[in-house]
């Protein structure tokens, strides 16, 4: 007898279960802390890479090039923005997930369900502190590209 | 690897990155050297300054970043695939990466002499 | 054709408190030198017992004040007198021991500020002895002994495989077949002893609170392989059934200080038990509120038509329905949109308990009609008579019967095993003839599905053998109920032709079960002609010890027919009285 | 769960149209079938299957039990979202407007028919965890003399994880448990935390030596789906983020634990409350003997008759 293997595998993680930001905003905090992680690698790799000399041609020569473009809006500037912002959320939700995640902290007391059958864990601060990590980091994002292109 | 260790070794950098990264990235905020636009914080006198001030901080965030970021891929790999050589292969690539970057990173770093 | 043999030192059927527990005890008393094996219907953590909600009765403190001559006395009186009084004795002296292990494997009773454990008041007993675990006490002991069960290597589980038949032989117990749901084959276990663990058979009424998969296959198996139902015209209705869908409102909720109103918002139990009022046995409240709605004090639910009354908590505290009833309010809530906390909650007597069984002793070894031991065969929890619940069971009494009994079956099934050389199981011929039995309907190509023969009993049952009971109408419901058996025989068939999960047939097995149940309840409550317990006759409203203090035993005759023969009661430590509440 | 309470007390539309998402193992087939239904108000999807199999298709194949949200039999994916049936209303998930409902098997589980999926996996990962009581005191625990002293607050610090009815809704929602099969998964780390949070338990040493592993509590990270759908609001992604505490406490060495023991006798004894009046036992029956009597099981004669 053959079953049916049916393990949504990876891309399960972009299935949001018809949850979506008012009912399980952990989901969707989850899978963009991962793909801010992957950007941030991504960039970080490159920036190591890049701000090192043997890679051009001496320090003068980057400075030339890299700062120059981050004058106007153009691809690397458009990067490093990104990267910014990954790096903005990544580090607030990441500041969130130490918290709940390493220390157990504001995901409520164990209790006795009552209606409206609401997990504690989902009730708990970190609910309302995932409510702020997103509204500092648009607020914080907006603020960098500001510096990064109008001041 | 146990599980713990590397989970510790991902809050411990994690917390790190915290304050390294604020740090790193206020610095491109123009009134902290007085200047007039976020280009002139990268000017050449200003990151040699910092570079020399600070390479011991520098250096942390450089191998921070390098063990939280490829930790944390590293471990988002393994999740997908649980073949003992999908396994070795990771944790190989993970190290060779980390050395490499690291070594890359800190040679930038010692490397640079201020004119 | 090769034939699928699998064997074990003992087999167990039905993974409910009863089989469970059974199960349990082999293995931490005999752990590896007996080899068992677990055939539940359902997967095994999942069985009906997991809906019991109020508690486990049992003498705990005897410093408090109880004692087990009051327990005792409390569980015989509320039989109405028909309970086998060795067998209450033996009940009560080992049910806080029970009690006590569950607690140690990890069971979360509810406690008392000092860390003991807590006690409730509970329909029909004279002291609070019932132990319980918020609202969830059956789900508890069920999780507290599959997770035990767990800790232990030496026995093999076979979830969804459904048992078809026993094999007896010599009057000994042979073996039993089980069909595989994922290769549809019927499969011959072999094995020294076995325990029947199968539960009661509530689903003959659509109206129950009853899990869908309690169809009395275990009673059926045991009347066709020739053993004897004992008592099985008892069927307890429950009080507080939730309407529409019947699901169980525990008494529990009057143990906490429900009160039962009609629709002039009176607490008519006032007129039936003016001493225990709401906590009277079931069989009274619920005649009370039948009373109720014949005499037009009911409500009526406009969706369904269904009559109802009033169970009222709206006087309690909110914090204390969220500490003690839970689930009540839960259930309220998600299936009839009633907050208990604001509004009654709609109630009538739902059929709730099969008081009768396979006949066993007090020990729960199978006796067959001539009161011989069926050597190897033990029956445990709700589908064993032991008659420890007689006429009418009291609550709470029910999941400590099956700890008890498990315990006991189980470790004379053990026992037995170990002495005994080597499983016999029957011949090839009969093997085959079990396959050929269990896949004849899926061979018919057309003819009548087996979910009308289904709805069509609950039907009968629910019209003909409720709570008032009357001769001529139960004699239509016989009738109505031999005719169906007919028409399965007939022209039933099944659709699905599928081995993998062939649903189709086993709930046309089912069926059949229920019928041959349901044919032998009929023909025990007809002959009964008094008023006993839960069997209430409007044409004979009297109890009458002289000519009906005696079990009935139903044997199968022939192919159709059923055969009554009667038992005394044992009556070892108190003569009948009236029974007043 | 968020769920719509008062869904039961609203009529759902006069007919309803069902997409079942079917399997058949011999063929190897799938496809998505529908059927009509007439509903009534307070039809759950469970008693909507039912109906289906009785009246229109008897080969429809599903689990279920209980019908009362105990048993954990019936749970499947209704439009997307991880439930059981049993417990969720017609008229919660189909409107006026789209009077639809897609029903697919459980997410994560392999599928053997329908929607029948397989819990093998499932149930072997939560026997890894040791889901019981361990204990040092072999004697005391198979033979008890009294219970181990828990007091209702250190009840309630596990109480809540006890509420799990092994539906696997939580492992269908779960993100993780959808691409790592070596993650042991909200429920089985739920019930992990459930006996080491048991003041009762003394294994805590073994649990957490055992934990530490790479399928545990590391892996889940706080996607808290789990949580989001479990419908007996057992808060796993809570119990799991209070286990990984407990974890990296042991490795740190600072975890702590007390552990209970049988409580005292009691030491005062109010009076037996005598039986009714008309409870008189019959001439010869002293029934002060026959309570202190011990219960006997005398096997050598019951089995060899
Ligand atoms: C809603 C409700 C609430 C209750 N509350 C209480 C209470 O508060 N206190 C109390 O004391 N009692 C209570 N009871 C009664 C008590 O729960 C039951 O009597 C008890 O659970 C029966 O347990 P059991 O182990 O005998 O059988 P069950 O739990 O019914 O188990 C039967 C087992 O047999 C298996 N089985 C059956 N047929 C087959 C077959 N053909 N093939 C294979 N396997 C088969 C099933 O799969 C199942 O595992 C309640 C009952 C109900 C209905
Ligand atoms: C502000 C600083 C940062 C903080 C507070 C932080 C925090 C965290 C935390 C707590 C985790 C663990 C998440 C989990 O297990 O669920 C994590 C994972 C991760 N981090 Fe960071 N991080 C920071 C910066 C970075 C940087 C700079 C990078 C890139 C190099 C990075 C890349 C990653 C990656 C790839 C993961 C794995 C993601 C996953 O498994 O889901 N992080 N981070
Ligand atoms: S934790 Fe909740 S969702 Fe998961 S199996 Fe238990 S009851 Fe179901
Ligand atoms: S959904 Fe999965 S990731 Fe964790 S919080 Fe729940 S286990
Ligand atoms: S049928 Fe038991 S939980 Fe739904």
């Amino acid at each position: 007898m053959k079953a049916q293997k049916n393990r949504l595998g990876v891309l399960g993680s972009f299935k949001l279960m018809g949850a979506n930001l008012r009912d399980n905003p952990e989901r969707v905090a989850f899978l963009m802390h991962r793909i801010t992680g992957i950007i941030l690698v991504g960039f970080i790799f490159a920036h190591i890479i890049s701000t090192n000399s043997l890679a051009r041609n001496g320090w003068e020569h980057w400075m030339a090039v890299e700062v120059e473009h981050l004058r106007t809006l153009n691809p690397i500037s458009l990067a490093f923005f990104i990267a910014m912002g990954a790096a903005v959320f990544h580090g607030l939700n990441g500041i969130r997930l130490l918290l709940v995640e390493a220390l157990a902290l504001w995901i409520g007391r164990p209790e006795k369900p009552k209606p409206p059958y609401v997990a504690p864990s989902l009730k708990g601060f970190q609910r309302r502190a995932i409510y702020a990590v997103f509204a500092l980091w648009l607020i914080i994002w907006a603020a960098i590209g500001y510096v990064m292109f109008l001041w | 690897m146990k599980a713990g260790t590397s989970a510790i070794l991902q809050y411990l950098t994690a917390f790190l990155l915290v304050f390294l990264i604020s740090w790193h990235m206020a610095l491109r905020f123009p009134p902290v050297y007085g200047v007039e636009s976020f280009p002139e914080t990268l000017s050449p006198e200003v990151l040699y300054k910092e570079i020399s001030t600070s390479w011991l901080l520098l250096s942390l965030l450089l191998v921070a970043t390098v063990l939280h970021g490829i930790n944390g891929i590293r471990t988002m790999l393994l999740e997908w695939n649980a073949s003992d050589s999908w396994r070795l292969l990771v944790n190989g690539a993970s190290l060779l990466a980390a050395v490499v970057l690291c070594a890359i990173g800190i040679h930038t770093i010692v490397a640079v002499v201020p004119p | 054709m090769g034939i699928n043999v699998i064997e074990h030192d003992v087999v167990i059927v039905g993974s409910g408190i009863a089989g469970l527990r059974a199960a349990v005890e082999i293995k931490r008393k005999y752990g590896e030198r007996v080899n068992v094996g677990i055939i539940s219907k359902v997967q095994l953590m999942r069985s009906h017992s997991v809906s019991a909600e109020g508690g486990t009765a049992a003498v705990i403190y005897r410093e408090e004040g109880d004692s087990l001559s009051l327990h005792s006395w409390d569980t015989v009186k509320g039989s109405d007198f028909l309970a086998d009084q060795d067998a209450v004795w033996l009940f009560t002296k080992l049910a806080p021991e029970e009690v006590r292990l569950l607690e140690h494997w990890g069971m979360p009773w509810s406690r008392r500020p000092d860390g003991r454990l807590a006690l409730r008041a509970f329909g029909g007993h004279s002291f609070d002895r019932t132990l319980f675990a918020g609202d969830k006490t059956g789900f508890y002991e069920m999780q507290t002994l599959y997770n035990k069960l767990l800790e232990y290597e030496g026995w093999e589980r076979y979830d969804e495989w459904f048992v078809t038949n026993i094999h007896i032989e010599d009057n000994e117990f042979r073996g039993l077949f089980a069909l595989n749901p994922r290769d549809g084959d019927v499969y011959l276990f072999k094995a020294k002893a076995a325990v029947l663990a199968t539960g009661g058979a509530g689903r003959l009424y659509s109206f129950t609170t009853y899990a869908h998969t309690v169809t009395g296959d275990g009673l059926a198996m045991a009347l066709r392989a020739g053993l004897p139902l004992k008592d099985m015209e008892f069927i307890q209705f429950h009080p507080t059934g939730l309407v529409p869908s019947g699901i169980l409102i525990s008494e529990a909720a009057r143990g906490e200080g429900g009160y039962l109103r009609n629709n002039r918002g009176e607490r008519f139990m006032a007129r039936y038990a003016p001493q225990k009022m709401e906590l009277a046995p079931r069989d009274i409240v619920s005649r009370s509120i039948m009373t109720e709605i014949l005499e037009g004090r009911g409500f009526k639910d406009e969706a369904s038509g269904i009559e109802y009354v009033h169970l009222d908590l709206t006087h309690l505290d909110e914090e204390k329905i969220n500490e003690k009833l839970p689930a009540i309010r839960e259930l309220a809530l998600k299936h009839a949109g009633v907050d208990p906390v604001e509004e009654p909650i709609p109630v009538r007597p739902v059929a709730h308990y099969t008081m009768g069984g396979i006949h066993t002793d007090s020990y729960y070894r199978a006796l067959n009609h001539e009161g011989r031991w069926v050597r190897g065969l033990f029956v445990a929890g709700e589908a064993a008579a032991a008659s420890i619940h007689g006429a009418n069971r009291l609550g709470s009494n029910s999941t400590t019967e099956c700890l008890v009994s498990g315990r006991i079956a189980g470790e004379l099934a053990a026992e037995y095993a170990l002495r005994s050389k080597e499983a016999k199981g029957p011949s090839r011929e009969r093997v085959l003839r079990e396959e050929e039995w269990v896949y004849r309907l899926v061979r018919k190509e057309s003819g009548i599905p087996t979910y009308q023969i289904r709805r069509e009993l609950q039907e009968t049952m629910n019209e003909k053998f409720y709570v008032f009971r009357e001769g001529g109408s139960m004699r239509d419901g016989a009738l109505k109920i031999e005719k169906l058996e007919e028409i399965m025989m007939k022209e039933a068939y099944v659709e699905d032709k599928s081995r993998i999960y062939n649903t189709d047939l086993i709930l046309a097995i089912e069926t059949l079960n229920m019928l041959e149940v349901g044919k032998v309840i009929a023909r025990s409550a007809i002959a009964r002609a008094e008023s006993r317990g839960a069997h209430y006759r409007v044409d004979f409203r009297a109890r009458d010890d002289r000519e009906w203090l005696k079990h009935t035993l139903a044997t199968r005759y022939g192919e159709k027919d059923v055969r009554l023969l009667y038992e005394p009661v044992r009556i070892t430590t108190w003569r009948p009285t009236e029974r007043r509440y | 769960m968020p769920v719509d309470l008062k869904a039961v007390t609203r009529r759902p539309p006069e007919t309803v149209k069902i997409w079942v998402r079917r399997f058949h193992p011999e063929k190897g087939a799938t496809w998505w079938q529908s059927y009509e239904v007439k509903t009534h108000r307070g039809m759950t999807v469970l008693d909507a299957l039912l109906k289906i199999k009785a009246e229109t298709d008897h080969t429809l194949v599903f689990r279920y039990s209980c019908r009362m949200g105990v048993c954990g039999s019936c749970g499947l994916v209704v439009n997307g979202e991880p439930r059981l049936s049993c417990q969720t209303q017609i008229a919660e998930k189909a409107t006026q407007e789209k009077p639809e409902i897609r029903l697919e098997p459980l997410y994560n589980f392999p599928v053997l028919r329908d929607l029948l999926t397989d819990f093998s996996e499932f149930f072997e990962k939560h026997r890894k965890v040791r889901p019981y009581l361990i204990r040092l005191d072999k004697e005391e625990r198979e033979n008890p003399k009294l219970e181990y002293e828990q007091r209702p607050e250190e009840l309630e610090e596990y109480y809540e994880y006890t509420l799990c009815i092994s539906c696997g809704l939580c492992a269908a929602a779960c993100p993780v448990y959808a691409s790592n099969p070596k993650f042991l998964g909200p429920h089985a780390l739920a019930q992990a935390y459930r006996y080491l949070a048991d003041s009762r338990d003394e294994g805590w040493r073994l649990r957490l030596e055992e934990l530490d592993e790479d399928g545990s509590a590391y892996r889940c990270h706080f996607a808290a789906s789990c949580s989001y759908v479990c419908p007996k609001v057992v808060d796993p992604a809570g119990a799991i983020q209070r286990l990984r505490r407990a974890l990296l406490t042991y490795k740190f060495r600072l975890f702590r634990k007390r552990t209970a023991k049988p409580v005292e006798p009691m030491k005062e004894a109010k009076p037996t409350v005598p039986l009714p009046p008309e409870a008189e036992p019959i001439e010869g029956v002293d029934l002060s003997a026959l309570e202190r009597e011990e219960a006997l099981i005398p096997k050598q004669k019951l089995l060899e008759d």
